[in-house]
């Protein structure tokens, strides 16, 4: 299998209750796929099942072809797969330093010069130097996230999942954001999953996309089509419908 | 206030642990137990040294000094109304011989046995009671063994109705408990009073027994307040919470005998503090430390202060009224001398030692003085504190070093305390004889052999010297360092008449208490 | 067009320990029986305008205002109890997450009816039938069940519904929607739009609603605030949004990325300092 | 964005309730057994002769040895423990040494005592405690405020023992306003039945309202005490939780409704702090059922806390166990109670 | 985008410290520490309980030089229960004629030691016991809230006076069953703070790092707990020297002749009708100590813990 990530009948259940229904989905190297749906579909937990953060319990995850058992995975996976989580002030420990926080996965994997790793990082996601010594508290909502980004690419992950990265950040700045997702993922070629409620985003960041409900996918799309209206299913095109704004009566 | 017809005693009488008395050993328990049965004979409160009868009219002694006759007064009955015969008195001594309880051993050491009580003490007619010893004991020590209450003398017929029958085994060879279960709450006696209720660390009460064959009581109702402290005593006192404290301190003492509506009263009684040395301490197994030691207690500030009015500086192991007693001091704090002694024993810059103390007043103040004093000749000496149960059990389990203890005669009589503190026969520690000389590893064979001969002495006089002479060896040589014996006190309300207390503890009758 | 309310040079600051927060600094606008949208990035002193005008500031804040009048009456001066007796009664204002906005042990009939109690004295009966009734009116199916619901039973969308009920049926004159819906799903987002915009329309109250989404604000509003660092930058009609002339409106406009328009980069905005001075 | 979520699925909730009954019986009994494990080990190894408390010192030593083989104590401790536990299991919880009496019977007596006190201090606590708080919550920072928080923090920071040896030689020697320690006047004790064992309601229920008199005035004190220390805590603990409901959306929202301070204050803030503050009260009481060992040893009252440190002072091991099992039930029954209280209040964890 | 402050050349401590980019971990550290150190200070009562515990600290350290008399020896004689103020006896004697005052300034060590050690025994078992249960689940959090859980169950003074009295009276074995009452509440904290944090993004987000449990325990979890454990410690300390004072009262703490403050209570009880002072000193003193401790530790809590104290 080429894939970079493949997907088949993977099921989650939380205490009884199936978060994912057997779901399929494959994502080649180097493309960015996107995830759509309303709250409670089951978005973010296809990304936490793929990391190891979620109770699977039937189906299979392959990475480049290699086969993933259950919810344990490897440090060398670790290095493979990164992810972004949503919620920017709640992804970052509120006692570390951003210095500390970049340093962790340097020590972990026991990779050197963390100085110079660090620096660049930060570079990279266009923080300076000056926010190295920060703590979160002291940081914009786009900028953590920056953090995020840069704690997740430290490692040199070959795919990047992406848990709604900008819904909780201002238009304005989630386009400074976006952008910087674009930009990595073209310096590193970079492998993306991306979730959002906001069709105008996938289409903008993702080449293909999936529709979900209820824990289930209900269509499978390209962004063309989405654009064209080519949409089968009703909950798609109540979506489109929905991002365009209000139609007065 | 209390109510007219009721006198309220404060009393700590955490100790009651049984009321029966073939089986109560304690001494609340004494106090109640003679003020709600009968005895033979009762110690004369007048003249200690004399018994006089109770139930029995009169009494005679064989030639040969082994048979003891007892005639009964006419017309008793117990609180029951059952009659008091020969046959009562028979059976309670049977019953406590056979349920062999911790007071039967003053009966037992009579020569009585399971097997041949009922020959040995036994009815010969519904107003006789025959009694027969196994060795010519001096008479005194007979008679004074049977005011003890394990001599009181139970409602046969009564407790009959409340046994609990039970299987025959090898440590048990009767049938049945003789009531001891019945009787450990309840009550078959034929006192001034009866007992109406004891409830564990709360409250004891007696009730007038109308059925008393004496000069009836004067109240109603006596109840026994469980209170421990002596500053709530004081303080219920003056309030008038209750009629009569019983436990008071000395700071307490002063105060209630300075209130102008209340009053004290005292009587030395038998119970002597000391402190012991263990042998098996290398140190204090050496006659030159115990001496020193004698000299390191500060008798004169310890009796101004901490047992003012409670107690009287007292050297010798027999307590003030009780035949023999030698009333000699001759030990103050000398700490140059004791340093002396101690030099001479090898140990001139002294040593560390423990000392087990029970956590109440005055032994803790005595061994926190002690402390220091010993601490002025270079001895370390530490207090382990504990609860009552707790050092007793290391106390018998000779793993002290020293020990700060009481001692209160079994009865009335010289060879109690004679015993425990010279008698050990064997000195092991597997040891079952456990007096007060073997729980301090030690041996005086030769004071011991006198004391067994002032057993067997008729003359009372004789006797009585036999005695003295004890003691001042003892005093010279022994590893018990005497510091006082009680003073009973008791602070009430004037409203309180003739009330006092006796030389002893089943000497303190409530009968005679009118309250107006 | 009367006007219901008129803003004058409002501000709003908090004094801290580290110094004066200047949470609103100066808005002024006035306000008929119409839609007014108000825009801007978080924590551009939307809420705080909302707020203030409610009466809602916290103790510690301080509003100050050259005029502050609501048909006739000059809220700084009014009294606390007459400013009480206004709230619910003519001025309502609609929470952003119902999750949080309501009472979570009291049921939802309750809350209702305590609006209603009081500001009006009528009988329990009365009340809870005019409650049912102010339920049907947002559209809710099954009004006797939902009544004697807790928030934590029902949905977003029901709950923001039910907030609109509750705040709605004492029939105010203004009503103030700190945006009302951004904590909705999407699809559901549009339907409570559509039944407040029944609702004001039949009503005839006049409305402030606040948001983030400036494409939203402007489909729904006849007119527009653009906000921003507590100042207003910019006020257009809501037809206009494409002359927009300042700056920050037009990058608010152009930032979003939109279906089916290939923008890469997407443009951002270059914040100036002139314009928050 | 973040959305209420959709209703989670109503089906095994019978399922789910008798296994989260089912998960909380086995808690129930592997804590007991363990508190009966611990007490038991403690209760032996405690450095008393057990025979001494049941003879007395001046037993001779054969009967001594007698009653150890009587009464089991040569037995391995295992063995002890094994045949305790069967006992139990056949109801009975042996004799106490020190009042002669089966366990039970004592409990039955002492229990209601601290039951009696303990609950009268917690209502004194919680209507003193409850305003106080809500009061220092709404004028946060305030002088009433202060002075709020200074009352609590002494509540904390004092010797209950202290305290109450102090107030006692204040209220009963010098002022004379309430009655000795202990639960009723000794004269009492023969005209009045108890009936369910707490004397304020037998009293009353019987009309002897001088015996209510007398009872209120020995119990006045410890339970103002003992209120005084579950108030420390109460207004304490309402504060936070008023503070933390006023800060809530809900709240602007109810004013936004144009309510009354009154009403918001203690109509949803109140209501909604109540859910937590249950349980704390339920703790206080709890504590309070603990605390009063000190304050029954100082106000000699025949309550549970006495008992077991009476008992453990004589090794009297049946007595401590049994007292042990007692307060270990209540504890976890009063969690229990907690538990369902905090359901009905709390809508979110009803089940409908 | 925040317009980068320029540095301006003389920086004042203040500014350096407050500064919100700060250029080393050093500077980042101390600039926690000193807002931590501002808000805590802002609150009067916590520094009044702050300078209490320092105080008793100091006394503690130079009790040799502040006292007057021989805490130990007394006079039995001829000073034996003093009132306050008599010749050179600043608070009075007691009944074996020793000054209280050099006492309770002795006392203090005892004190401190017990606060000290419980603290030192209890919270680190509280801690590991917590987190690890919180973190691990399943049935080593059964096992490990079973055990905790018996012990709560118990009146925790009544446990204390158990184990004392099984281990015999004395001050070590009074710090021992101290310790071994105090920890569960420690654990509970730990798990509840652990069981939140657990499923928070970030340890998800270290998790994605792969970290080993662990480390995650130890290096993220814990620090987490840490703030809240120390101020429930603060908090305990109070409650500690209760506990402790009371065993003293029953006997079952320290022994004589230790100025234990609670033993010192227990022998001025009977004199507390007409010599007052005896009991009533030691009383204010573990007032005056455990309100300290009581007022550091909500001030703590505001500094370290804001959203506990309801803000
Ligand atoms: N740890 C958990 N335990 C139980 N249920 C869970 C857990 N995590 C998620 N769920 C449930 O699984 C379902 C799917 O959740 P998920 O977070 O994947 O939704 P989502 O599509 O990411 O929604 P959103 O847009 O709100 O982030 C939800 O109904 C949620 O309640
Ligand atoms: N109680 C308060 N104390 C101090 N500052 C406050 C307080 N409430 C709000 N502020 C400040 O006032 C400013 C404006 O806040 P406001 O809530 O009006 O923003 P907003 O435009 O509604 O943003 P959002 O879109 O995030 O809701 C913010 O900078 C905020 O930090
Ligand atoms: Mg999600
Ligand atoms: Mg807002
Ligand atoms: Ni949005």
């Amino acid at each position: 299998m080429n894939a970079a990530l493949a997907i088949d009948n993977l099921s989650v259940v939380y205490d009884q209750f199936h978060a994912l229904k057997d779901v399929d989905i494959t994502v080649e190297r180097g493309e960015s796929f996107g995830l759509v749906g309303e709250s409670g579909s089951g978005k973010s937990t296809l990304l936490r099942a793929v990391a190891g953060l979620a109770p699977v319990s039937g189906g299979t995850i392959h990475i480049d072809g290699e086969a993933l058992r259950g919810s344990k995975r490897s440090k060398a996976f670790y290095r493979r797969v990164q992810m972004v989580f949503q919620d920017p002030y709640g992804s970052l420990h509120p006692r570390q330093t951003i210095d500390r926080l970049l340093l962790e996965p340097l020590a972990i994997h026991g990779i050197a010069d963390g100085e110079r790793r660090i620096a660049r990082a930060l570079d990279e996601v266009g923080l300076g130097n000056g926010f190295r010594f920060r703590y979160p508290h002291q940081l914009s909502g786009g900028q953590r996230q920056r953090v995020a980004i840069a704690r997740a690419l430290i490692v040199e992950p070959s795919i990047l999942l992406l848990d709604e990265p900008t819904s909780a950040l201002d238009a304005s700045v989630q386009a400074e954001v976006l952008n910087l997702l674009e930009q990595i993922r073209r310096d590193r070629k970079l492998t993306f999953v991306m979730v959002s409620h906001d069709l105008g985003v996938i289409t903008h960041m993702c080449d293909r996309l999936a529709v979900m409900r209820n824990g289930a996918v209900v269509e499978r799309l390209s962004s063309e089509e989405l654009a064209k209206g080519l949409v089968q299913a009703d909950y798609t095109r109540n979506l489109m419908i929905a991002s365009k704004g209000f139609v007065k009566a | 206030e209390t109510p007219k017809d009721t006198l309220v005693e404060g009393f700590a009488i955490d100790d009651i642990i049984t009321m029966d008395p073939g089986e109560a050993f304690e001494l609340s328990t004494a106090e109640v137990t003679s003020n709600s049965y009968s005895l033979l004979v009762r110690l004369d409160i007048n003249d200690t040294s004399k018994v006089k009868g109770d139930l029995a009219e009169s009494w005679s002694v064989s030639d040969d000094g082994l048979t003891y006759t007892f005639k009964l007064k006419s017309g008793l009955k117990f609180a029951s109304g059952n009659p008091i015969t020969a046959e009562d008195v028979a059976w309670s001594f049977e019953r406590a011989v056979k349920l062999d309880k911790s007071p039967a051993f003053i009966l037992t050491q009579f020569g009585l046995t399971g097997d041949n009580v009922a020959e040995k003490a036994k009815a010969t007619d519904a107003n006789t009671f025959v009694f027969t010893v196994d060795k010519p004991y001096a008479p005194s020590f007979v008679l004074n063994c049977l005011t003890a209450t394990v001599a009181s003398v139970v409602d046969k017929k009564l407790v009959l109705e409340h046994v609990k029958a039970v299987t025959p085994d090898a440590e048990h060879k009767y049938d049945n408990d003789f009531g001891n279960e019945w009787l450990k709450t309840g009550y078959a006696g034929s006192g001034a009073f009866k007992l109406r209720q004891w409830r564990a660390n709360e409250v004891v009460v007696l009730e007038r027994n109308d059925n008393y064959y004496g000069d009836k009581p004067k109240l109603n109702r006596v109840i026994y307040r469980y209170m421990k402290e002596s500053s709530a005593q004081r303080l219920a006192l003056e309030a008038g919470d209750i009629d009569i404290a019983r436990n008071l301190e000395p700071g307490d003492i002063d105060a209630v005998s300075k209130n102008a509506d209340l009053a004290t009263t005292s009587a030395p009684k038998g119970t002597i503090y000391y402190v012991s040395l263990n042998n098996k301490n290398e140190n204090l197994k050496k006659p030159e430390v115990q001496e020193a030691f004698k000299y390191l207690v500060d008798y004169d500030a310890i009796g101004a202060t901490l047992i003012k009015g409670i107690g009287e500086i007292h050297q010798t192991f027999l307590p003030k009224g009780q035949l023999g007693a030698l009333d000699e001091n001759p030990y103050k704090l000398d700490v140059a001398k004791a340093k002396e002694l101690l030099a001479k024993a090898g140990v001139p810059n002294g040593f560390s030692i423990t000392m087990d103390v029970r956590n109440t007043q005055p032994v803790t103040g005595i061994a926190e003085s002690m402390q220091q004093t010993l601490a002025q000749a270079g001895v370390k000496m530490e207090i382990i504190p504990g609860d009552g149960k707790q050092t007793l059990t290391k106390y018998r389990a000779r793993t002290h070093d020293m020990y700060i203890g009481q001692w209160g005669s079994d009865y009335f009589d010289p060879n109690s305390n004679a015993d425990t503190f010279t008698g050990n026969p064997d000195n092991s520690d597997a040891g079952t004889v456990k007096t007060l000389a073997w729980r301090n590893t030690w041996e005086a064979p030769e004071l011991d052999k006198e004391a067994k001969a002032a057993l067997l002495e008729r003359d009372a006089a004789k006797r009585a010297a036999m005695y003295q002479d004890i003691q001042k060896k003892y005093l010279a040589n022994s590893p018990f360092v005497f510091i006082f014996q009680q003073t009973e006190v008791a602070g009430y309300r004037k409203s309180v008449k003739d009330f006092k207390l006796g030389p002893s503890f089943d000497t303190n009758f409530v009968g005679p208490i009118a309250k107006e | 067009m009367t006007t219901l309310l008129t803003v004058d040079n409002l501000k709003v600051s908090y004094p801290t320990r580290t110094g004066v927060i200047e949470a609103v600094r100066g808005v002024s606008f006035t306000l008929g029986k119409e839609r007014l949208g108000i825009v801007g990035e978080s924590g551009s002193g939307k809420s705080q305008t909302g707020r203030a005008i409610m009466g809602l500031t916290p103790k510690h804040g301080i509003v100050t205002a050259d005029r502050l009048d609501f048909s006739g009456i000059d809220l700084i001066k009014a009294s606390a109890a007459q400013r009480r007796s206004l709230r619910g009664k003519r001025i309502a204002m609609i929470l952003q997450d119902p999750k949080y906005s309501l009472d979570p042990v009291m049921s939802i009939g309750r809350q209702i009816c305590e609006t209603l109690r009081t500001h009006e004295k009528v009988g329990k009966a009365e009340a809870r039938d005019r409650a049912l009734a102010m339920l049907e009116a947002v559209q809710i199916r099954d009004p006797k069940r939902v009544f004697d619901l807790h928030p934590h039973e029902v949905s977003g969308g029901m709950g923001q519904r039910a907030m609109i009920a509750m705040m709605l049926i004492a029939g105010p004159e203004l009503l103030i929607a700190d945006e009302p819906t951004s904590a909705l799903d999407v699809t559901v987002q549009l339907d409570v739009l559509r039944i407040m915009d029944r609702l004001v329309s039949e009503r005839g109250m006049g409305l402030i609603f606040v948001s983030h989404d400036l494409r939203l604000v402007s489909s729904f509003c006849d007119r527009v605030i653009v906000m921003y660092a507590g100042k207003i930058v910019e006020e257009l009609a809501a037809a206009d949004l494409k002359h927009a002339q300042h700056p920050y409106t037009k990058g608010l406009l152009n930032c979003m990325p939109e279906i089916g328009v290939n923008r890469h980069p997407l443009p951002v905005l270059d914040r100036r300092p002139e314009w928050a001075a | 964005m973040e959305t209420t979520q959709e209703a989670r699925p109503r089906k095994g909730r019978a399922g789910a309730f008798a296994k989260a009954l089912g998960r909380f019986l086995f808690a129930a009994v592997t804590t007991y057994f363990g508190l009966l494990a611990v007490t038991f080990f403690i209760g032996r190894v405690v450095p008393i002769d057990p025979v001494l408390a049941i003879l007395g010192d001046r037993a001779p030593a054969h009967v001594v040895e007698r009653v150890r083989r009587e009464m089991g104590f040569d037995l391995p401790l295992y063995e002890q423990f094994y045949i305790y536990i069967k006992g139990i299991l056949s109801g009975d919880f042996g004799n106490s040494v020190l009042t002669t009496n089966p366990v039970m019977v004592d409990i039955r007596r002492a229990f209601p005592a601290t039951v009696e006190l303990a609950t009268l201090g917690t209502l004194i606590g919680a209507c003193v405690g409850v305003p106080l708080g809500v009061l220092a919550a709404v004028r946060r920072g305030s002088i009433a405020d202060q002075v709020v928080r200074v009352v609590g923090l002494i509540g904390y920071s004092v010797p209950i023992f202290w305290l109450a040896l102090i107030s006692l030689v204040i209220f009963y020697a010098q002022l004379r306003w309430v009655a000795f320690p202990g639960r009723i006047d000794i004269v009492f004790e023969y005209t009045f039945t108890p009936i369910t064992g707490f004397y304020l309601l037998d009293s009353a229920w019987q009309g002897q309202w001088d015996v209510f008199y007398d009872v209120f005035r020995h119990i006045i004190l410890p339970a103002s005490l003992l209120g005084y220390f579950s108030l420390a805590y109460i207004s304490r603990m309402t504060r936070s939780f008023m503070l933390n409901e006023l800060s809530q959306e809900y709240i602007v929202a109810a004013r936004a409704k144009g309510l009354s301070e009154t009403r918001v204050i203690w109509g949803h803030a109140l209501r909604n702090a109540a859910v937590p503050l249950v349980t704390v009260i339920a703790l206080s009481y709890a504590g309070l059922l603990e605390g009063s060992v000190l304050t029954e040893t100082v106000f000699s009252w025949p309550g549970i806390g006495l008992y077991i440190t009476n008992s453990l002072q004589n090794a009297d091991m049946n007595a401590v166990l049994g007292g042990t099992i007692v307060i270990g039930t209540v504890f976890i029954g009063i969690n229990l109670l907690s538990d369902l209280l905090y359901r009905t209040l709390d809508p979110r964890t009803r089940n409908r | 985008m925040t317009v980068p402050a320029s540095p301006s050349p003389a920086m004042s401590r203040r500014e350096w410290l407050l500064s919100d980019r700060p250029q080393s971990r050093t500077q980042a550290r101390l600039g926690r520490a000193y807002v931590t150190w501002r808000q805590f200070t802002a609150n009067r009562l916590a520094v009044v309980g702050l300078l209490v515990i320092v105080g008793l600290l100091l006394v503690a350290a130079f009790a040799d030089l502040i006292a007057t008399h021989d805490p130990v020896v007394g006079d039995l004689r001829n000073a034996r229960l003093l009132p306050p103020g008599t010749d050179g006896f600043l608070l009075g004697t007691d009944d074996q004629g020793r000054d209280i005052f050099s006492r309770l300034i002795y006392g203090s060590r005892l004190t401190l030691l017990v606060v000290g050690l419980v603290a030192i025994i209890s919270a680190p078992i509280g801690l590991i016991v917590g987190t690890v249960s919180g973190y691990a689940g399943g049935w080593v959090d059964a096992t490990l809230m079973r055990i905790t859980d018996i012990f709560l169950a118990f009146p925790k003074l009544v446990l204390a006076l158990a184990f004392v009295a099984a281990l015999g009276p004395g001050i070590q074995n009074a710090i021992i069953a101290i310790a071994i009452t105090s920890w569960p509440p420690y654990a509970r904290i730990a798990r509840a703070e652990t069981l939140t944090v657990r499923r928070s993004d970030y340890i998800s987000a270290v998790k994605l790092m792969g970290a080993s449990p662990l480390r995650i325990i130890v290096r993220h979890v814990m620090p987490l707990c840490i703030s809240s454990l120390i101020v429930r410690v603060t908090l305990d300390m109070a409650g500690i020297i209760l506990t402790a004072a009371g065993l003293g009262f029953l006997g079952l703490g320290a022994q004589p002749p230790l100025p234990e403050w609670g033993a010192m209570i227990a022998s001025g009880r009977r004199f507390i009708l007409d010599q007052w002072w005896v009991a009533a000193m030691p009383g204010i003193a573990i007032l005056i100590v455990s309100l300290g401790f009581n007022l550091l530790g909500d001030g703590l809590r505001d500094a370290l813990d804001p959203k506990e104290s309801g803000q």
